[in-house]
Order: structure tokens, then C-alpha cells, then sequence
């Protein structure tokens, strides 16, 4: 059982966390409701008009989810080296700086390209 | 639950996602069918690990799973532009090349 | 194991011997336009050079006692890996020797030829380029020390023929003759090619001192096997029974080419590789036995084709096929034969070059056309061609002093040494060669004159009656030299051996026999294209009523004995050149190219169809390799 | 529960030690992949204007310094990284092939002066074709430059591939070699519409090919307990007995290489992918892949499978057959001179699988020297082709090269050159390649294979020396091509292409020499 401790304590300490935040603003933000605001999904946009049968997306979004999906899925390395980076120690250190330099210059190729501007 | 159930899935998911390369015409979904397939050998890897006693499987499902979001942005790329030129993303409408 | 001496003196030029005509050849096709003024002035001087070159060493090597007439000369490691060594070294000894002479000689006189042949031909620096390296291959092929780098060779001549017959391209038959002597070849060239392999795995070798050397080590089989395959490739490259189709349609290059290369030179290459291997043969009696029945078959294959064709070239080329016949035919004897092949590949190869060029003379004259029904006459506007042409004539069907007589008759002797029916065929086949060398004689120079309207024969140059002049005189001499001066026999039997056999015709009857059936066959020519007009068109009526019309001559038994049979028989083996072996090499590259066109279908520019065939195919793969355990 | 169980620290269940890296021997691949990361860079902070000298300084240095380690690395047999790569021999051979014919691709690739317009890349492969922004960007005088961040990373890919001795590591170099070539493949300048077309189907047939070959490698570690080569080996020498999983699992691997080598079944995307991709493009893939995929797949059945040669023997027999008939007969009647190279290629690695079903180290020896033989002499090819234009860009049609020998005789002759070589005739590379192919192959017992090879090379032969009849033959006319001047980069390459293919038919000693002293893989 106590295996499993850690889990249900981090389990406790998130809720409880988003709990507080969700609390705390509700007393404290300025409350302005409008049509957008009021809609079922929300995310400060107004929901695109679909036409019947499904749209089609922008291709715009098509090259955020890709950039999205490559950095997101690159960080996956970073696990195996939290779990054991005490035994790895500098050796695994260097090799992870080297793996995330990698990923900055590709980031920093997007970013001078303008890959992370919307229009 | 006996780990050999998760080859056949495994199995099963990879001759899905083959036969779906044949009968799909949409190219999205015919790459979106080879990705089942990689994560069909995905789950046999890891279910290998299990049975085998090493962690070499769940190492290797890693990778994949990197390599294969590689896949997906070259391939997205690929598509996107023939989907520009051509407004369609069908994989039979390219054919100026054969013979 | 014989001895091979290191190259001294003018040998350590041997390598001379091939780099000047290929030298010539690289200028010519690379020089481009600036050396289209004097190229073909530098293409006859290589040749010549070479000649004279291989002059030298003859001189050189007569002075040598016999034992240490070998010559090797290594220009340095070729191919050396995984046990495989092979060297690019060159072999000199009495059998190539001779060969340089012939190739690098008649070779010279075909070039001067064609620098008045091919005088306003826009494409003639290419032309002696083409010719160049084709006497370079050629000379690669027969100085060879082993069957690897005599391949080379065996191939250069092949593309560099292919690239002549092809040579006037603007004419689709010229196409079509050249595609088809390419594939032909190719059937060859895969024996060959084969061969080689097979005798590298056999005798880890392919020197031929050391194939030859530890022949006796080998099994009959694979000795047989590699007999066949060489055998194979001879008949591809030397136009035999039943890789003979291409010979004819080769005549569609020019005339030059096919004096030196369908007749002289490289048509007899397979003679030079069977007698080469006869360390091989001599084991193999069923590879030997077979090269018998190839030979016979061609003889009178190539007779009778030669009777009746009546495009003068064809006709020769059918005469080419036959004396090569004679070639192979003695060089399948074994040791009793192989000198008398090369003896009379020698005389032949002098003559039939005098013969071509003749030809070639004639056409000038009679603005290219080739049809004899069209000629007559001719004696009287092209004296010099006429009487070189006859002494060809005289020589081809072996009337004695000329030069055929000697060769062709230490054949017909040999044969009955071996066994008297092969003999008898022999004897047979020269008969037929009288008749249509009297025939082609007869048409062409003699009779009434049947040209076309507009052409007007006359004498060529100087630049090509003397070449005719010069082969014309060694048609003469050429075989009492070489018999009786040069002592052929001695000569070359270090590198052939050479045997004996008691035969059951004294050499006077031999002689006189087939004297005899020379005679009569050509006076069954001269009296059947003498005495009757010539129709320009060739008689379409079928034999019955032919035979009705005509009247009935005290030679008449010959004629039906002889002619009338040889005549039906050349239909059928026309039809059977056209039905068959057309049919066949034309079936072949239609098959090919129709199931080229079926299977283009199947990729269909479907990236799904391409799927479904990766998916079958795993399917396949898997079952395979599942059925391969399970069994 | 018996196995370990997964909460547990990873320390607890592996014994932990450093891995041990000899980054001397791995230093080319690291090169390359350095050399792409900062081709990155320039291309996010270096002005247009100064890009494509940069780059191609980059790629010309990372090329030579690879090559330089491969030449320090000789006669190194190691295995590194774990066991996971592997440098032996065959191994360091095929890395400097590599590197060599990658430095003719890169030439070529950097070659502006035959296209009137810049080189053979779109100027954005973006912007949709005939539209106003590519008609601006072609009129600014634009170049792609980030060909050659892609370019790197696929040299590095295949360096890593020909050394990698576990199914991971192949796998992931099988991926970073062929993701660039994808996007490379539908870069044309012109034709643009073949080329994206061209591009879809290698990714889509390309990633299914790759899906079968993980697939394989998850069942072969399922068999085996371990994704090592050896190992495998090991196990299949343990464990005799049948095994569904260790055959379909070999089969699987199997496909994924036979894919990538272009052999049939598998070889359908072959013409249309080498029509229509950027000209330069084809020659770098027909040549390196070819020698990649054939080191990888030469690694995988003599290292891993070699146990099972019995079983995977007979099969390779029909595929070998298959594909050079096939790849032969189909040549005949194509009339684009791309498409026609693009079957040859399939037929040529027919050929090169004659010597693989040899097994021997003869067998291996002579495959390595035909990859050495192919590889130069293709890229010389598509030097040629990619000179030989008409107003509408290349002039690919066969038309269109009657009579070519007659304007440009010595680039006629440099193409005769390659066609005489690939024809296997003597004194070409190809005609030692071929001789040492099928003598391996015979003196293996393979002599009905060897047969139908030379049956088929006869075939191939016939469509060669067409294209050379149709050079030298025919008149000029109209339609006739023009061969365009090119720069020296276009020239050196195809001067080299050239010059190997005969001195390696002339004077082959030496090579021969080195790929018998490298007929063993390490273990």
C-alpha cells in the first residue's frame, strides 16, 4: 500500500490546488458576462460557424498541431533521464542539455521563421 | 491477464490499420492507419517487455512514439500541400505518374 | 605445362599492338569536327602501324626456336580478389601471331579501301573510329592470355559490329539487321560469359595456361559442359547452325565492314576460341562431336543459302557461313583438324576479304544496287575488279594453285581421317560452292548487261583496286606460302598439337574427287546463267512447271541430282530463315516487349494498388518462408 | 507477480553502469548531425543573400570532416554505444562510399546555372504552383536553401544505418534517412505537380514499409528477449525450434529493407517517386539509398538471421529473380529516361541480391564492390540528366535525346559511358561488379540464379545501348535537347562519376582489395 502513497497524496494536493484557484477567483476577479462568455465551450473566441456536414480547418491549425505535437512528444525523453538522473549524473546531465540545445535550435528556426505567429 | 492477449490485440490493431491503407481514400486516414500500425507494434513491445522480463521493449516504445510525431509533421506537410494544390485529400487523385 | 617466356625485344610492345588502333579510335570519336579533315588519314596509319609492328615480331619470333615462341606479357593485375586473379596480360604465341598478321594486314588494305569506299559519306571520321576500335577489340581477343580479358575483347568486337551494321541508321532495315545481330550475339555472349564462370569455379583459374593445365584434372561433364558453352558462344559470333540469322541481315552495313568483319575477321573469332580451348575439346567428346554436327549443318546451310540469294552480298555472306562451316567442322576433328582450320581461316580470310571488297567495287559502280539480276556484263567496264573477283573466284572454290585449293582440301583430307562420311559431306559441300561462286560470277560480270536506266558502271579508284590487287595476289600465293614456305603445320603445333590418321582415300583420290565435284558444280552455274537470259525478276512459277517448260540437257541428271534439291532445299531453309529464325528473334523481342507493355500496366499510379502489392507481397514473404520450415 | 514490477525504481531492476560511447568511431554521424543542427541555425538567423554560401559551406565541410574520421576509423572493428552500433568493415566501407557519393549529390543539388531560372528547387515549396507568389518568388531570384539542413540529416541517417547493429537503432535511422527524402522529393522547381505527387506516395508506401519493419522487430524481440542483432543470432541458434514469431517477425524486417532497396514486390514506388522528384534529388536517393538499405539488409541476414539462411535463402531466390526480370523487362518500353533509369535500378538491385543469396563472404564482397560501381555511376547518370533541357525545363522524354551525341559529343559520351557500365560491358565498373557477383554466386552453388541474371542482364543491356544508338544515330532536329553549360559543380561531378566508372573497370585492384579485406561483419 504505501507504494502507492505518493500518488494519492500528489492526487489530494492537485485537487485541492485547482480547488483554491477556481475559489480564490471567483471572490476576487472583476464579473462581466457576454453571449461568448455564456456559451458552452468557451475559450474567449467565438465558436466558427460550421457549415453542415462539417468544415474544414484552416490550415493554420494544421501547422500549430504539428509543431505542438513534435515539441510535446520530444519532452518524453525527459522522463526516463528524471527517473534515474541521479545514477546517470554528469554523463546524463550533458547528454540532456545536448538533447534540449537540439530542440532550441529547431525552436529558435520556427520562432525567426515566424512559425509562431497566427497570421 | 495473460500478456499474450495483448500480441493478438496488437495483431489485430496492425492488420486493421493494413487494411485500412488498401480501402481508405482519404490520405489523412490512410496515414492515420499506418500510425495504428505503429502503435500496434507500440503495444507488442511493451507487452514483449512484460513477457521477456526487460525494459529494451518500453525503451523502444519511446522512440516510436518520437519518431512517429516525426512521421506525423512530414507527413502532414506533404499532404497539406497537395491538398492546396489539388483541393482534395484524396490519395487516388494524384495519379500523373505511372507506367 | 608448357612454357611461356617473358616478353623481350619488339615483344615488350605487344601492348602497342592493341593501344594504336585504340588510340586512333579515341581521337577520332572524341576529337569531334576539327578531325574530321585528316582523321581518317590517322585511323589507316594506326592500322598500318600495327601492322608493321606485327611484321617486326614475326620476324622476331621465326628467329626464336620453337619452345620459346610463348610470349606473355604482363601489363599489370586486373582483377584480383577472393582467390579470383586475373591479370591484363597479353599472350603471344604462333596461334595469335598469325591472327595479328591477318587482323592488322587485311585490316590495312580494308582501310585504304574505305577511304575511297566511304570517300562522301558526312559521317566518315566516325566510321574509321568505329572500324579502329574494332581492330583493337579484335586484337585484344586473339593476344588475350586469358578467357576473362579474351570476354573484353569477345564484347568489343561485338558493340563495334553492332555499331557498323548499324551504321547507315537512317535505313530501318540497317536498324533491324543491327538489333538483330546484337541479340543474337547476346545468346552467345551469355555461353561465354558462363563458360568463364563455370571454369572459375572449376579450376579457380581463367589463365588459359592454367585452365588448360589442369584440364585433365576435371571431370568429363564439366569439361563437356564448358565445351558446350564455348561452343554457344562460337556459333553466336561466328554465325553457325543455329545462331546463323544474323550474318545475312549484317550485310545492311557497309561494304568495308563486311569484308573485314563478317568475313575476315571477327566472324571467325569462334574458330580461334574452339581451337584456343582445344585442351578442353580434346577431353570432351560430346562438346567436339557436337561442333562437328554444328559445322556440317552450316555448310551446307550457308551453300545453299549462298545459291540462292540474289543480293551479291547476301550471297557471299551465305558463302561466309558455309566456309566457316568448313572452319569449325575441322577444328571439331581434335588434333587431326585444328591447324587445317586455321589454315584455311587464314586463306579464307584473304580471299572472301578480296571477294567483299569486289563486291563492294561493283556497287560503287552500279550506284549501290546490290541485285545481281540487275548486273552483266561487267568484265567490260570494271576490268581490274573482274579479274581480282575471278582470282577470288578461282581461290573460294579451290582450284588449284589458288589459295582455297590447299586449305580447303587438308579439311576434306582430314575429314576422311576422322570418318568418311563427314568427308563425303565436305566434298558434297564444295560441289555446291562451285555452283554459286560460278553462279554469282557469271551473273554479275559476264552475259548481257541488265542494269537499270540510270546507272552507268565504271572502274573505281586507285585507293580501291589496289587493295583488290594486293588480297588478289595473296589469294594466289597465300596457301603454297603458308604450306609449302611457312610450314603452317610446324608451326603452330606447339600451341594445337597436331595427329594423323590413316585415311581411307589416298590424298591423290581426295583431291581428284573433290576436283571433280568442283567442276561439275560450277559447270552446272556457268551453263544454268550462260546459255539463258537471266530474268531480271527471279522465277516466281512453281518447279513442276518449270521443269515442263524447259528442255532437257545431257546434264540434266545432275541437275536434278544436284541442283533441282539444292534449290527446293534453299526455299525451305529461306522460308525456314524467315519463318523461324526471324520468326523466333523477332517472337523474342516481341514477347519481351509485349510483356513489357502487360506488366507496365500493373503499376498504375494507385499509391493503394502499390500498397495492396506490398501487402500481398508480405503475405507472400511470410507464407514462404513459413512453407520452407514447415517442409 | 513474478516479473519485476513497473513502480519499482529502474535502479533496482538493471544494474547501473555509464554507457560506453567511442565517439571516435561514431564521429561522422555526429558531424553530419551537428552539421544539420546548425544548418538549422543558419537558416533561422542568417540574411537570404548569405544563406546559400554559408550552407554549402557547412555541408561541404561536415562531407570532408566525416570522411576524414571514416578514413581514421580504417580497419577499426568495435562494437560501441552498448552493442548498439556496430563498426566493422563492411560497415566503415559503406559509411565512405557514402560520404563520397553524397559530396557528387550535394554538387549536383548545388548546381544553378543549367536552370535558367536558379536550380532545381522550388524557390518556396509553399506556395501552390502556377500562382502569383511563386511566379514573384522565381522573378526575385530566390533559392531554397533549407534542401540542405534536410540533405545533412538524411547523410546522417543513412551513416548511422549501415552501422547500426540493434532493430532500434535501425529503425530510427531508417526514419531520420528517409523523412528528409520525402520533403526533398516534392521540391521540384518545375513539374511541380509530379513531384508533390511523387512525394505522397514514397512517404505514404515509405512509412507503410517502416510500420512493417517495426512491426517485425517487436515480434524478433518477442522471440528473442533482446532487439541486439548478436543476440538474436544467439537465440536462434538456442532455440531451434519452430517459431511463428521468429519467422514472420524475419519476414517483416525483411520487407521493411527489401522496400527501401527497391526490390519486387515492393518496388512500385521506385519509378514514379524517381520521375518525379527534383533530378538531383534522384540520383542522391538512387545511389545512397541503395547502398544504405543494401548494408543494413546485408548486416541484418548475415549478422542476425545468418542461422536461418536455409529458410530466407529460397525466398530471396524468386525476389532476386522477380526483380531483375522484372526490373529488366519493364525498362524496355518506358520512354522517359528517368522512369527507364528508375527500373534499371530495380533490375541493378537484382543483381546486387544475386550476391547477398550467396551468403559467402565472396557473396558479400562482391555485393559491396556492385554498390561501390552502381552508386558512382548512377549519380554520373543523373549528372547527365539533369544538363540535358528544352525550354519547359528537363528534357527527360527519349524523343528528346535522338541525336544528342551529334550536338554535345563528349556529355554523349560520358552518358554512354554510364549505360555501357550499368550494361555490364567490359572494361566498366559494372562489368567487374557483375563478373564478381555472379562468380560468388556460383562457386555458391547458385548457378540457375546466375543463368536467369544473365538472361536478364542480356534484356537490360538491350535497353542501354538503345539510348546510346539513339544519341550517336540519329539526326538532330528540333525536338533534340540542348545540353546546358553547367557550373564546375555539375561538371566535377559528373567527371568523377565518370572516371571511377573506368578505373574501376580498368584498374578495379585496389577497391577489390579493400572489399575483401572487409567481407566480415563484426559480431
Amino acid at each position: 500500500m504505501n507504494v502507492y502513497t505518493p500518488i494519492l497524496v500528489l492526487g489530494i494536493l492537485a485537487f485541492g490546488f485547482a480547488l483554491f484557484s477556481v475559489t480564490l477567483a471567483g471572490f476576487t476577479g472583476p464579473k462581466r458576462y457576454n453571449r461568448a462568455k455564456l456559451a458552452a465551450y468557451e475559450c474567449g473566441i467565438e465558436p466558427t460557424p460550421q457549415p453542415v456536414g462539417g468544415g474544414r480547418f484552416a490550415i493554420k491549425y494544421y501547422l500549430t498541431a504539428m509543431l505542438f505535437i513534435v515539441f510535446d512528444i520530444e519532452i518524453v525523453f525527459l522522463y526516463p533521464w528524471a527517473v534515474a538522473f541521479d545514477q546517470l549524473a554528469l554523463f546524463g546531465l550533458i547528454e540532456m542539455v545536448l538533447f534540449i540545445i537540439a530542440v532550441l535550435v529547431v525552436y529558435a528556426y520556427v520562432w525567426r521563421r515566424r512559425g509562431l505567429e497566427w497570421d | 491477464m495473460n500478456p499474450a492477449n495483448y500480441i493478438v490485440l496488437s495483431a489485430v490493431l496492425f492488420s486493421i490499420g493494413a487494411i485500412g491503407v488498401l480501402v481508405r481514400r482519404n490520405a489523412i486516414v490512410v496515414f492515420m492507419c499506418v500510425e495504428l500500425m505503429l502503435n500496434a507494434a507500440n503495444l507488442a513491445f511493451v507487452a514483449f517487455a512484460r513477457m521477456n522480463g526487460n525494459l529494451d521493449g518500453q525503451v523502444v516504445a519511446f522512440f516510436v512514439m518520437v519518431v512517429a510525431a516525426a512521421e506525423v509533421v512530414v507527413g502532414l506537410a506533404i499532404i497539406v500541400q497537395i491538398f492546396r494544390t489539388r483541393r482534395s485529400a484524396s490519395i487516388d487523385e494524384p495519379n500523373l505518374l505511372k507506367y | 605445362m608448357e612454357q611461356i617466356m617473358p616478353a623481350t625485344g619488339a615483344f615488350s610492345l605487344i601492348w602497342v599492338l592493341i593501344a594504336l588502333p585504340l588510340a586512333g579510335a579515341a581521337v577520332l570519336l572524341l576529337g569531334g569536327r576539327m578531325t574530321n579533315k585528316w582523321g581518317p588519314y590517322l585511323g589507316v596509319l594506326t592500322v598500318v602501324g600495327s601492322a608493321a609492328l606485327g611484321v617486326v615480331m614475326l620476324l622476331q619470333m621465326m628467329g626464336l626456336p620453337a619452345e620459346d615462341r610463348s610470349i606473355q606479357q604482363v601489363a599489370y593485375r586486373w582483377v584480383f580478389a577472393d582467390g579470383l586473379s586475373v591479370d591484363m596480360a597479353f599472350r603471344l604465341d604462333q596461334l595469335s601471331m598469325v591472327f595479328v598478321l591477318l587482323i592488322t594486314i587485311v585490316g590495312s588494305l580494308i582501310h585504304v579501301y574505305s577511304l575511297g569506299y566511304m570517300e562522301h559519306d558526312p559521317d566518315r571520321r566516325k566510321f574509321f573510329g568505329y572500324l579502329n576500335l574494332f581492330v583493337a577489340a579484335m586484337l585484344l581477343l586473339v593476344l588475350a592470355n586469358n578467357y576473362l580479358l579474351l570476354y573484353v575483347g569477345w564484347e568489343g568486337v561485338g558493340l563495334a559490329s553492332y555499331l557498323l551494321i548499324g551504321f547507315w541508321q537512317v535505313k530501318p532495315s540497317a536498324a533491324a539487321a543491327a538489333k538483330k545481330a546484337f541479340i543474337i550475339n547476346r545468346v552467345g555472349d551469355v555461353g561465354l560469359g558462363l563458360a568463364i564462370m563455370v571454369m572459375f569455379v572449376t579450376f579457380g583459374s581463367v589463365t588459359f595456361a592454367d585452365v588448360f593445365g589442369q584440364a585433365s584434372a576435371a571431370s568429363e561433364g564439366t569439361l563437356t559442359a564448358i565445351g558446350l558453352l564455348l561452343l554457344l558462344a562460337a556459333c553466336g559470333k561466328s554465325a553457325q547452325f543455329p545462331l546463323q540469322a544474323w550474318l545475312l541481315d549484317a550485310m545492311e552495313g557497309p561494304t568495308p565492314v563486311s569484308a573485314l568483319i563478317h568475313a575476315a575477321t571477327m566472324v571467325t573469332a569462334g574458330v580461334y576460341l574452339i581451337v584456343r580451348s582445344n585442351a578442353i575439346f580434346d577431353r570432351a567428346v560430346w562438346a567436339a562431336t557436337a561442333v562437328v554436327v554444328v559445322g556440317l549443318i552450316t555448310v551446307f546451310m550457308g551453300a545453299i543459302i549462298g545459291s540462292a540469294k540474289d543480293d551479291i552480298k547476301k550471297s557471299l555472306a551465305g558463302s561466309t557461313m558455309s566456309q566457316i562451316g568448313y572452319m569449325i567442322t575441322a577444328a571439331g576433328l581434335g588434333p587431326i583438324g585444328y591447324v587445317f582450320a586455321i589454315f584455311h581461316l587464314l586463306t579464307h580470310g584473304v580471299f572472301k576479304a578480296g571477294l567483299f571488297l569486289g563486291a563492294g567495287s561493283v556497287m560503287h559502280g552500279m550506284n549501290d544496287g546490290v541485285n545481281m539480276r540487275r548486273y552483266g556484263a561487267l568484265r567490260k567496264v570494271m576490268v581490274i575488279t573482274t579479274i581480282t573477283f575471278f582470282i577470288g573466284y578461282l581461290a573460294i572454290i579451290g582450284i588449284p594453285p589458288f589459295a582455297g585449293f590447299w586449305s580447303k582440301d587438308e579439311i576434306i583430307h582430314a575429314a576422311f581421317e576422322k570418318g568418311p562420311v563427314i568427308g563425303a559431306l565436305l566434298i558434297l559441300g564444295a560441289g555446291i560452292t562451285g555452283f554459286y561462286m560460278s553462279r554469282m560470277v557469271a551473273m554479275t560480270f559476264f552475259g548481257k548487261a541488265r542494269w537499270e536506266d540510270d546507272v552507268h558502271p565504271h572502274e573505281s579508284k586507285a585507293v580501291m583496286t589496289i587493295p583488290l590487287i594486293i588480297l588478289a595476289i595473296g589469294s594466289t600465293v597465300l596457301g603454297m606460302a603458308l604450306l609449302f614456305w611457312g610450314h603452317i603445320e610446324e608451326w603452330l603445333e606447339p600451341v594445337t598439337g597436331i595427329a594423323t590418321a590413316p585415311s581411307p582415300l589416298s590424298t591423290a583420290a581426295t583431291i581428284g574427287i573433290s576436283l571433280a565435284f568442283v567442276i561439275v558444280g560450277a559447270s552446272i552455274g556457268w551453263i544454268m546463267y550462260l546459255r539463258r537470259e537471266v530474268p531480271i525478276t527471279a522465277p516466281r512459277g512453281s518447279l513442276l512447271t518449270r521443269a515442263a517448260r524447259r528442255d532437257l540437257y545431257g546434264d540434266d541428271v545432275n541437275e536434278v541430282l544436284v541442283v533441282r534439291p539444292s534449290y527446293w532445299l534453299s526455299r525451305v531453309l529461306v522460308w525456314f530463315d524467315r519463318a523461324w529464325v526471324d520468326g523466333f528473334v523477332n517472337g523474342i523481342a516481341a514477347f519481351v516487349g509485349g510483356f513489357s507493355g502487360r506488366l507496365r500496366r500493373y503499376q498504375s499510379g494507385f499509391a493503394r494498388s502499390y500498397a495492396l502489392s506490398m501487402v500481398g507481397g508480405a503475405v507472400l514473404v511470410v507464407l514462404a518462408l513459413l512453407l520452407v520450415r514447415l517442409s | 507477480m513474478s516479473a519485476p514490477a513497473f513502480g519499482m525504481h529502474l535502479a533496482d531492476v538493471v544494474p547501473f553502469n555509464l554507457p560506453s560511447i567511442d565517439y571516435r568511431l561514431i564521429a561522422p554521424i555526429l558531424i553530419l548531425m551537428g552539421a544539420g543542427l546548425l544548418s538549422v541555425l543558419v537558416e533561422a538567423f542568417i540574411p537570404r543573400r548569405g544563406r546559400r554560401p554559408v550552407q554549402l559551406i557547412v555541408v561541404f565541410v561536415a562531407l570532408l570532416a566525416a570522411f576524414a574520421m571514416v578514413l581514421a576509423a580504417a580497419g577499426s572493428r568495435a562494437v560501441t554505444a552498448e552493442g548498439s552500433i556496430a563498426i566493422d568493415g563492411p560497415g566503415l566501407l559503406l559509411q565512405g562510399t557514402l560520404l563520397l557519393v553524397a559530396l557528387l549529390a550535394a554538387m549536383l543539388m548545388a548546381e544553378r546555372m543549367v536552370d535558367p531560372s536558379g536550380d532545381a528547387f522550388a524557390p518556396r515549396a509553399s506556395t501552390l504552383p502556377g500562382s502569383e507568389d511563386e511566379r514573384q518568388f522565381t522573378q526575385r531570384g530566390y533559392l531554397q536553401t533549407e534542401i540542405w539542413p534536410l540533405f545533412c540529416f538524411s547523410v546522417s541517417g543513412m551513416l548511422l544505418f549501415v552501422v547500426s547493429n540493434d532493430l532500434l537503432i535501425m529503425f530510427v535511422a531508417l526514419e531520420i534517412m528517409s523523412l528528409p527524402l520525402y520533403l526533398l522529393a516534392g521540391m521540384a522547381r518545375r513539374r511541380r505537380l509530379l513531384s508533390q505527387e511523387a512525394a505522397m506516395k514514397y512517404f505514404l508506401l515509405g512509412a507503410l514499409s517502416s510500420a512493417f519493419f517495426l512491426y517485425g522487430s517487436a515480434l524478433l524481440y518477442g522471440f528473442s528477449g533482446s532487439i541486439d542483432l548478436p543476440v538474436i543470432a544467439d537465440q536462434i541458434t538456442a532455440k531451434p525450434s519452430q517459431s511463428w514469431l521468429l519467422m514472420i517477425g524475419a519476414a517483416f524486417v525483411l520487407i521493411g529493407l527489401l522496400f527501401k532497396v527497391g526490390a519486387v514486390p515492393f518496388h512500385q514506388w521506385v519509378p514514379d517517386v524517381y520521375q518525379g522528384s527534383p533530378t538531383p534529388v534522384t540520383g542522391f536517393m538512387a545511389a545512397t539509398v541503395k547502398i544504405a538499405a543494401f548494408g543494413a539488409l546485408l548486416r541484418v541476414l548475415y549478422v542476425a538471421l545468418g542461422g536461418l539462411q536455409w529458410d530466407w535463402a529460397p525466398m530471396l531466390w524468386i525476389i532476386a529473380i522477380l526483380t531483375m526480370v522484372v526490373g529488366s523487362v519493364i525498362a524496355i518500353t518506358q520512354t522517359d529516361i528517368k522512369r527507364m533509369l528508375a527500373y534499371s535500378s530495380i533490375a541493378q538491385a537484382g543483381f546486387i541480391l544475386v550476391g547477398v543469396v550467396a551468403a559467402t563472404r565472396e557473396g558479400l564482397a562482391s555485393a559491396l564492390f556492385y554498390l561501390i560501381a552502381y552508386a558512382f555511376t548512377t549519380i554520373g547518370a543523373f549528372a547527365v540528366i539533369a544538363m540535358a533541357r528544352d525550354s519547359s525545363g528537363e528534357a527527360t522524354h527519349l524523343s528528346r535525346w535522338a541525336g544528342l551525341g551529334r550536338k554535345s559529343p563528349i556529355v554523349a559520351t560520358a552518358f554512354t559511358i554510364f549505360m555501357l557500365a550499368l550494361a555490364g560491358i567490359p572494361l566498366t565498373s559494372g562489368f567487374i561488379a557483375k563478373f564478381s557477383v555472379f562468380t560468388a554466386a556460383i562457386a555458391a552453388g547458385d548457378t540457375w540464379l546466375v543463368i536467369v541474371a544473365v538472361l536478364a542482364s542480356l534484356v537490360a543491356a538491350f535497353f542501354y545501348l538503345r539510348v546510346v544508338v539513339l544519341m550517336f544515330f540519329a539526326e538532330p532536329g528540333p525536338e533534340t535537347a540542348t545540353v546546358a553549360v553547367p557550373s564546375v559543380f555539375t561538371t566535377v561531378a559528373l567527371a568523377a562519376g565518370a572516371t571511377v566508372t573506368v578505373v574501376l573497370g580498368v584498374v578495379p585492384q585496389p577497391v577489390l582489395e579493400m572489399v575483401a579485406n572487409a567481407d566480415v561483419f563484426i559480431r
